[in-house]
């Protein structure tokens, strides 16, 4: 250990530890603060509600992730995510048409959405791999290109006319408590409007955890998530120790879009529709949480846990706010502030991300 | 390692705080003799909604009931304005919701745990399901539907416009998103308005998407197009400003009637300089007032409110825009 | 001399420039050829050729004494030709070990179905091949980033020599280093060649050269112009042949 | 020896002229999509047609010649979009308050235009320094600055177009310098005497006042890039900054006035947003303004590794973009294949650059 000591001589044990962690100490400190000055914030739902509004970052952010670790960038993921929402959506009202059961309809539609939504992935993979288009214009074109798309199917209106099995599935929880009837799962029995029902543990949620999880696993501990660390940090490294650079860039966007597809698919249960720009404002949002999260737009460094502290922060601070019923139009300030605080951390303690627990493994 | 294990201690921690919050957040519901707790969500930020705030203010000082009116939604959507919905809620001890639902179909669910959990729910200029709460359905629990007819207003204008320019000629409409419903009802209404005119001719429906820049360049678009165009329906206040500055530029101010629906200052302003020839100013004033009035009495007087409620429009043409009686429908920040 | 990688009669052009003409040279058991010339001279076209980069024009590669065919870095790496490059190829943001395993990281099964990286193992492998160096590395658990230019050598090397390299190729292994390092590195190239493996050094430096080569060949203009024994000549002698002083 | 130059000598010239085509694709693209849509879309090939895309592309015209100086440094800048909405509100309210306080029409534009210019400079100077001084990504530091003079603009007007200006303004800001009618003479920024309001479609109208002042503007960024220091210093650290900073270049300094010069043209475009709307508007948050300048930009023959780029190609850039949007829209075509065709064409600006990387 007295190695490490060496190699950060400049700052304290207390800075240090800080600075690693400073997203998380102020997740922790905000959401105290608002529990504290915000009626109806240290309740379940608005908890849960917190993790609900946090579903596209979580799911885009981990998307970038992958993207911004291998030192790429990917500007389409707001709009691959109104794409699958729209393609989803179409799916299922025509699966539906063709005689199918709505529970069928929405299993077939999601899947082959799934399947669908990372064919554009894939066109941004062979751009920035193959024909070495940089990733921001390859991306941006993507963006236009799905964009356009999406709108052709919905003719400029949105898709609509779900069953309304989806809406029970996305806005459905996994268990429900009411006092004197105890538990039950998925459902709850009807009954008398005003009995308190506690809804435990949101379906979206769930859904987005197990893809969290899956891909965290992959980024962490396997050999393709390695595989993305040594790209970013130096692609001629990778070449030379014959890791295939192309196929691999490839994978990383199909990744992307294939989350990014997944947050459009949970949205469109969530309120039954397809909108092309349903996921825009969640671009930059998600690039935001990314870098808050440690990782450096220079690629090779990030954690998805930290992403996933820097999406919970951004969702923290939105729905604080908005419990507290102040005007959210400051927190585009706070963010871009945060944000630069971030990197200039970075800068400042450089030793903190190059010593043995910096932010990548 | 470490950073993970701290992740799952900050995460088991939160949950404990949350499930604290669980045993002992519900408060107690409320009795009869309190001040009732209304909650205001608004469409989307914009004069118009703000005006309705305004209104709703009104009613809220007259009958001593606490409003509380949300984050304004950045934009048109339920992605946005659900979780504001909810976080708005969240401070408890809530008597009823009004809002101006920004889908049909997404707020049916959320709107309905509120209901359930026995908050009443009255929506204003927008509707959930097909705005029909008279018949039981799924989306029929709200109180009531305050709000303008947006066909009969899109008929209306297509009317008076039709006056203006003579009933024959090439008209054109420019609307700001396909996705929203009142506005459709909008254009919807215009069509079949024209439609009464054998010699008027609906030559285009565009979208600006609420951008006003876009607006202007695609009336530019068409009046190089349809150099004998007639006259131009903008469907909210975006359209109707973009059209009427390009208009204004192309030099066909008079010779291009505008009809704008909605009536920010800034159009009242055109109005009198004679750039704009038709404003149509619906009533947010009245619908948020009308809110606040029935929930109150439906809570206070166990009033039966009715299920629907029309709050008509006012025309503002050149003759009567001095009219200090019609100064009140303007809408304002 | 039964030589471990012998190339003959190599040709590379590129375009109308012919980058290596006519070379042949050969790398022996132990043994530590250097390869010198002016920049342009070739020798780094000569090496990329060795190394599975570019593939020749006309001529032959023996490995072994058997004719083969290197057409890619892998085939390269496969024989157990292992390069060392002067920007040394290491991802910084990644720790010793890792760098020591980058593409072909040991795994095991995690719940006997997932494969995930096996740390441990990797850590303890790696941990054994550095201590037979000379350059120590305090924690292989640290990033690149935070290591010394030998140290980084010591690395790379480390990563060639786990993987059974026979031959290994170093492209100006002491440049941008500090003197002491520099005597390390140099002290590597022996402890390797105690070890049995055939080195290509390519260096400018005359010093280096005369202190660990067996064997000196001198490139000029894509040509071998001179292949002397270190003990039978001088630096002087070669610093003629590099700028062409002396015709042969 | 001599058959091996012959050949070369053919394939040079063959070469060539690709090349040529090449290095002026976007060019040959904007023609050709004239003579598509002179075709397809009545009413595009005309006077007022041309002049109505010129001066309706001023905005993007100042924030594509602004990202320009930025790109060619090997930076981004992606707060333009809404740098342009907090001048243009900051220099509504202005104006909004001194026309309230009876001040002259003129008076309170110019009070309004010079707030509206100066706040500009402030977002692009505290970039600057970030990026500079404190090593902060460009990407990092202009998305910082987005969000804040994001929520500045938006805190200020609290999401409503600030309104209540002088009519003055859109006069000006949709003006002609020269207008003329048959029969009836011509004048300069007015009708001649004696057309009516019947009349007008037959009036002619020369070189609106937007086209004009862009039209300034970039001549004036032109001679600063291609003929001055400043200029040669730009593509010098866009090459490579240890050589700039080797050859004496004060590179801190020249990227602090890069972004400061960034911030003044968005905020420009702000200024003139007033003039031609007549209101002071926020940017929508997913406008993308910065987004479409990027891409003209890179259309423009720009490479977003730094070193190289040209400010005709930028407003070629815009200008193909803004031929299209207005030559679908006339030929009737769904506004959503102009999504489609953006990206395919970016797609191509890049792959072309990627084939003749020895280009400019």
């Amino acid at each position: 250990m007295s190695d490490r000591q060496a190699a950060r001589p400049r700052t304290g044990r207390l800075v240090s530890f800080v600075g690693r962690r400073w997203a998380l100490l102020f997740l922790v400190a905000e959401a105290i603060a608002f529990c504290f000055i915000a009626r109806g914030f240290f309740t379940l739902d608005t908890f849960q509600l917190v993790f609900i509004a946090g579903v596209p970052l979580f799911l885009l952010g981990l998307a970038e992730t992958f993207v911004i670790i291998s030192g790429g960038i990917d500007l389409s993921v707001g709009f691959v995510f109104g794409f699958a929402s729209v393609v989803s959506a179409k799916l299922i009202v025509a699966l539906q048409g063709a005689g199918a059961s709505p529970g069928l309809a929405i299993l077939i539609g999601c899947a082959a959405t799934l399947l669908i939504g990372m064919i554009p992935g894939y066109f941004n993979g062979v751009l920035v791999a193959r024909l070495r288009v940089p990733p921001f214009i390859a991306t941006y074109s993507m963006l236009s290109v799905t964009y356009g798309i999406s709108e052709l199917l919905v003719e400029g209106s949105q898709a609509g006319n779900l069953p309304y099995l989806s809406s029970v599935i996305g806005t459905g929880f996994i268990a429900y408590f009411i006092p004197g009837h105890g538990f039950s799962f998925f459902t709850h029995e009807r009954v008398a409007r005003g009995t308190p029902v506690y809804s435990i543990i949101p379906l979206v949620v769930v859904a987005a955890f197990v893809f969290v999880a899956i891909f965290v696993f992959l980024l962490r501990m396997t050999k393709f998530g390695h595989h993305t660390y040594a790209i970013g940090g130096n692609p001629d490294a990778a070449v030379r120790s014959g890791i295939d650079v192309k196929a691999h860039l490839e994978r990383v966007y199909v990744i992307s879009a294939l989350l990014a597809t997944l947050a459009g698919i949970l949205y469109m249960l969530q309120f039954s529709q397809g909108k092309s720009d349903a996921g825009a404002s969640y671009l930059l949002d998600s690039i935001v949480a990314v870098v808050i999260g440690g990782a450096s737009l220079y690629g090779g460094v990030g954690t998805a846990g930290g992403t996933i502290i820097g999406a919970l922060l951004l969702s923290v601070l939105e729905t604080g706010l908005r419990v507290l019923g102040v005007a959210t139009f400051n927190i585009y300030i706070i963010v871009g502030i945060i944000l630069i605080i971030a990197v200039l951390i970075d800068q400042f303690f450089p030793e903190i991300t190059s010593s043995e627990s910096g932010a990548s493994p | 390692m470490k950073k993970g294990l701290a992740f799952v201690v900050s995460a088991l921690v939160f949950l404990a705080v949350g499930l604290t919050a669980f045993a002992g957040g519900q408060t107690e519901k409320s009795t009869a003799s309190k001040q009732l707790t209304f909650v205001f969500v608004p469409g989307v930020v914009d004069p118009f909604y703000y005006t309705m705030e305004k209104g709703a203010r009104a009613a809220a000082a007259k009958y001593g009931v606490n409003l509380i009116v949300s984050d304004y939604p950045k934009s048109w959507g339920p992605e946005v304005q659900v979780p504001i919905l909810q976080a708005t809620v969240a401070q408890g001890n809530i008597d009823m919701v009004f809002l101006a639902p920004t889908s049909t179909d997404a707020l049916v669910a959320p709107l309905k745990k509120l209901y359930d959990s026995g908050i009443e729910i009255i929506t204003v200029d927008t509707y959930i399901g097909n705005g029909d709460y008279s018949t039981a359905s799924d989306f029929s629990f709200p109180l009531s539907y305050i709000g303008s007819d947006n066909v009969a207003g899109g008929k209306l204008m297509a009317e008076d416009l039709a006056k203006l320019i003579g009933d024959k000629g090439q008209v054109y409409v420019n609307s700001t998103n396909p996705d929203v419903s009142s506005v459709n009802g909008r254009v919807i209404g215009f069509k079949q308005g024209a439609a009464e005119f054998p010699n008027i001719q609906v030559v285009g429906v565009d979208y600006n998407l609420d951008v006003q820049q876009k607006a202007q360049e695609e009336t530019s678009a068409i009046l190089q197009q349809y150099p004998h165009l007639a006259g131009v329906f903008g469907t909210n206040l975006y359209s109707a400003e973009g059209a009427y500055q390009a208009v204004v530029n192309a030099g066909l101010t008079g010779a291009v009637k505008i009809a704008s629906w909605d009536a920010t200052a800034d159009l009242i302003n055109a109005l009198k300089q004679g750039q704009v020839d038709l404003v149509l100013a619906q009533k947010p004033a009245d619908m948020g007032y009308l809110a606040v009035e029935w929930g109150y009495k439906h809570f206070h007087d166990k009033a039966e409110v009715p299920k629907k409620i029309g709050t008509g429009f006012e025309l503002f043409t050149k003759d009567n825009v001095n009219d200090p009686d019609m100064a009140q429908y303007i809408y304002t920040k | 001399m039964d030589y471990l990688i012998e190339v003959r009669n190599i040709v590379k052009r590129f375009g109308g420039l012919v980058a290596v003409n006519d070379v042949s040279m050969g790398v022996g058991r132990g043994e530590v050829v250097a390869v010198l010339g002016d920049n342009g001279a070739g020798k780094s076209t000569l090496i990329k050729v060795i190394s599975g980069v570019y593939a020749p024009e006309e001529g032959t590669i023996l490995f072994e004494g058997k004719p083969v065919r290197i057409a890619s870095p892998m085939d390269a790496l496969s024989l157990g030709i292992e390069t060392i490059y002067q920007d040394l190829a290491l991802a910084e943001n990644l720790n010793v070990y890792s760098n020591i395993f980058l593409g072909r990281e040991k795994t095991r099964k995690a719940a006997g179905i997932f494969p995930v990286l096996d740390h441990e193992y990797m850590h303890r492998e790696a941990a054994k091949v550095l201590d037979g160096l000379v350059i120590k590395i305090p924690s292989l658990r640290s990033k690149i980033k935070s290591l010394s230019g030998g140290q980084r050598q010591a690395v790379a090397i480390s990563r060639s020599i786990y993987w059974n390299a026979k031959i290994l190729i170093m492209d100006e292994p002491t440049a941008a280093l500090g003197v002491a390092q520099q005597s390390q590195v140099l002290e590597l190239v022996n402890t390797l060649k105690a070890r049995g493996i055939g080195i290509i050094l390519i260096s400018h430096t005359m010093f280096d050269v005369f202190k660990v080569a067996d064997r000196i060949v001198v490139m000029r203009r894509g040509r071998k112009v001179a292949e002397k024994i270190r003990t039978e000549t001088t630096p002087d002698e070669i610093v003629s042949y590099i700028v062409g002083a002396e015709a042969v | 020896m001599s058959t091996e130059n012959t050949q070369t000598a053919a394939q040079v010239e063959r070469r060539g002229w690709v090349q040529i085509l090449a290095r002026n694709w976007a060019l040959a693209f904007l023609i050709l999509l004239f003579v598509v849509f002179s075709f397809t879309g009545k009413g595009f090939l005309g006077l007022t047609n041309f002049e109505n895309i010129l001066y309706l592309s001023t905005t993007f015209v100042f924030l594509a010649a602004s990202e320009t100086f930025v790109i060619i440094t090997g930076g981004i800048d992606l707060s333009v979009g809404f740098v342009m909405g907090l001048s243009s509100v900051l220099c509504a309210q202005v104006m909004q308050s001194v026309y309230a306080a009876h001040a002259s029409a003129a008076a309170t534009m110019v009070v309004g235009a010079l707030v509206g210019l100066v706040v500009g400079i402030a977002p692009g100077y505290v970039s600057g320094i970030l990026i500079s001084r404190y090593n902060v990504p460009p990407f990092i530091a202009t998305l910082g600055m987005s969000g804040i003079t994001n929520g500045i603009a938006l805190t200020i007007c609290q999401g409503f177009p600030v309104a209540g200006l002088p009519g003055d303004l859109v006069r000006l800001g949709n003006g002609y310098l020269f207008y003329s009618f048959p029969g009836k003479g011509s004048r300069f920024f007015g009708w001649p005497p004696g057309v009516t309001d019947s009349q007008v479609r037959e009036l002619t109208r020369i070189l609106p006042n937007g086209l004009l002042l862009w039209l300034v503007v970039i001549a004036i960024l032109l001679y600063v890039l291609k003929t001055t220091r400043f200029g040669q210093h730009t593509f010098a650290i866009g090459g490579s900054i240890e050589a700039a900073k080797r050859a004496g270049i004060d590179v801190r300094r020249h990227l602090v006035t890069i972004y400061v010069l960034s911030s003044f043209f968005a905020g420009m475009a702000g200024v003139y947003n007033v003039f031609q709307t007549g209101v002071g508007n926020f940017t929508p948050f997913n406008a993308s303004y910065e987004l479409f300048a990027i891409a003209a930009v890179v259309i423009g023959g720009a490479s977003l590794m730094g070193g190289k780029g040209s400010l005709v190609g930028s407003v070629i850039g815009v200008l193909l973009l803004a031929v299209l949007n207005n030559g679908l829209s006339i030929s009737g075509v769904a506004a959503f294949y102009r999504f489609i065709a953006v990206g395919i064409i970016l797609v191509i600006a890049v792959v072309i650059d990627q084939l003749f990387p020895d280009l400019l």
